[in-house]
């Protein structure tokens, strides 16, 4: 029994990201304030200094789980590497549109894409590519590219930004960029099915 | 739900109820069970061989709302899929029933061909309906499986390496921003089949015809289809409201004469049938 | 030596809220593949099930750690909320659709379905359970399935699920099936006033 409380308490601490007062423990584990002493000990044990690659802390009143320092180097490789990860085709289109469109609102974007940008514009506003830019006349936030957003893609200014006319499918049209994209964005949203 | 069984479990189902109005409740649906057209469709045609004209889709409203009720909570989206469905059903119906007057126009696939195209959709639907039955036998089987999901200690994000500068290529916005510029393809409205012909057109055809002098009805609108046949009768009442032409029919359902007016003012005719 | 890079691997599981592939482990502990083969081996022992609150899953195209469903009684009662909400029968047949034919369009998953996979597909990609994967050659945005969704259903990869073919009718089903579609269609070319 106090190895099965022993494993839930371990459980708890791994899921929270904060740490877990001994009170809480008990609460959620139903058992007694001395139940959960004794499974913390017994876990301390098990979790003795340089056996494990994660620590039994107590911090702030509460116990918490924490990575090992020693593991300190490969981590930073880990997370720096995935970090420089390329742009999803969903960021990528998200941040083209408010690079060139700036300052752009995001309901705004989302019709030009057909689609929402919500999460893709959280992870750009996150990676302090994008940035807020005031807001609209109704109220909504806009956005535009930030000074790390010109160091990272190698410009000086805004204007060092390629030519959108090379990629153009239909340089013809005469219309100004902003209303294409909406028009497009429109058509696809609105037609919904063209059978591909 | 069973990996083979379920067809054979259908086949089984007893003989053929020509001639009858099914009703929902003969059929005994369990509505939990269908989770779009193609489904619903597939029993129905497999059950006691329903004709789908045969079926009174106002009964399958009524169950599913009997059946909400029993559920006691209305749950929106299931709803809403229900109206959509009955809504395709409804369209399926129409077309069948429009089939069997306007066969040479709308069919223009052969019976068996179009019979295959359906049994293929209707198997593809099943399919991904029995794939999701194992998707959700998988979640369930996760159950009370959780994930870390805490942000990186404080110490490590502040010393994690910030991607170098211009080590992202500008050009991938602009190719993004060229896809956006794509128009989608306009949808063809084809299926619709909608004759489109003016009043103007037939009032020009029908004043062709009176230059020549007297012509029936059947002639202006010999092998024309339904919607142009009454427009040109709408032509029709247009001359003759302006004086311009007239008409006699001898017998009801008989050939209707059509000739210039006599006189320039408006008269009744003998009879307007057709 | 080998035990330290055991622990070092076991920090790195703990902090990465995604699988990791062995790879990943490899570059950032600058380790071979076989010492880190060696070193997941070392810990899934460790790991063994009924021995500890977390569990070494292998998930996604990599190595995870994930609460024993043992303490989920605990864990529900502290953070109050389920783990993951169930599907509708709608969003998990938009998700096998997605799963067996990505990339695919939403048009197509309609096409497929035969009522509109819209507020469906909204709902998955919400909970990330599936994400967009570029444009179909008509403009209209792709979906896959994320790592999130092989790792909440338990998969380690989308070849773990079974071939979408044995949930077809056999042959000689078929066969019927397309008899009785057949005669369906001749009776009501036959038959007299419709219903309603």
């Amino acid at each position: 029994m106090s190895e099965s409380l022993q494993r839930t308490v371990e459980a708890l601490l791994f899921l929270a990201s904060d740490p877990l007062s001994e009170q809480e423990l008990a609460e959620a584990t139903e058992c007694s304030a001395a139940e959960i002493e004794a499974a913390l000990q017994a876990l301390a044990g098990q979790y003795a200094e340089g056996r494990r690659g994660i620590r039994l802390r107590e911090l702030g009143g509460g116990w918490t789980l924490a990575s090992d320092p020693a593991a300190e180097d490969a981590a930073r490789r880990l997370f720096s590497r995935r970090r420089v990860a390329t742009l999803t085709p969903a960021q990528a289109e998200t941040l083209a549109i408010v690079a060139y469109l700036q300052p752009i609102s995001r309901p705004e974007i989302t019709r030009i894409r057909g689609v929402s940008a919500d999460s893709a514009a959280a992870t750009l506003l996150e990676r302090g590519l994008i940035e807020e830019a005031g807001r609209s006349q109704f109220g909504a936030v806009l956005y535009r590219t930030s000074t790390q957003f010109l160091k990272l893609f190698g410009l000086r200014t805004l204007q060092e930004l390629p030519d959108a006319a090379r990629w153009d499918p239909t340089p013809e049209e005469q219309a100004k960029l902003r209303e294409r994209l909406l028009r497009a964005g429109e058509a696809r949203a609105g037609s919904g099915a063209p059978a591909d | 739900m069973c990996a083979t069984g379920w067809a054979s479990e259908l086949l089984a189902v007893g003989p053929g109820r020509y001639g009858e109005r099914v009703s929902i409740a003969t059929l005994d649906l369990d509505l939990d069970l269908f989770s779009g057209p193609f489904d619903l469709l597939l029993t129905l045609i497999l059950r006691e061989e329903v004709d789908l004209m045969e079926l009174q889709l106002a009964d399958v409203v009524l169950a599913y709302l009997d059946y909400l009720e029993t559920r006691g909570d209305l749950d929106l989206e299931t709803a809403t899929e229900f109206i959509v469905l009955i809504a395709a059903l409804l369209e399926l119906k129409s077309r069948l029933m429009l089939s069997t007057e306007d066969e040479e126009e709308l069919l223009d696939i052969e019976p068996a061909q179009a019979a295959e195209e359906l049994l293929e959709r209707m198997l593809e639907a099943r399919r991904y309906r029995a794939a999701a039955g194992h998707l959700g036998e998988l979640l369930q089987a996760e159950e009370g499986v959780r994930f870390r999901e805490a942000p990186l200690p404080a110490n490590l994000r502040k010393t994690i390496a910030q991607p170098t500068d211009g080590s992202q290529n500008p050009e991938i916005l602009g190719q993004a921003l060229g896809r956006l510029l794509a128009m989608p393809p306009a949808i063809s409205l084809r299926h619709i089949g909608l004759p489109r012909v003016t009043v103007s057109e037939r009032l020009a055809h029908l004043r062709g015809l009176l230059r020549r002098g007297r012509f029936s009805f059947d002639e202006a609108v010999g092998g024309a289809d339904r919607m142009t046949v009454a427009v040109t009768l709408f032509a029709l009442l247009e001359l003759y409201k302006r004086g311009e032409a007239t008409w006699e029919q001898e017998e009801s359902f008989g050939e209707i004469a059509v000739h210039a007016s006599a006189v320039q003012a408006p008269g009744y005719p003998e009879a307007v049938a057709g």
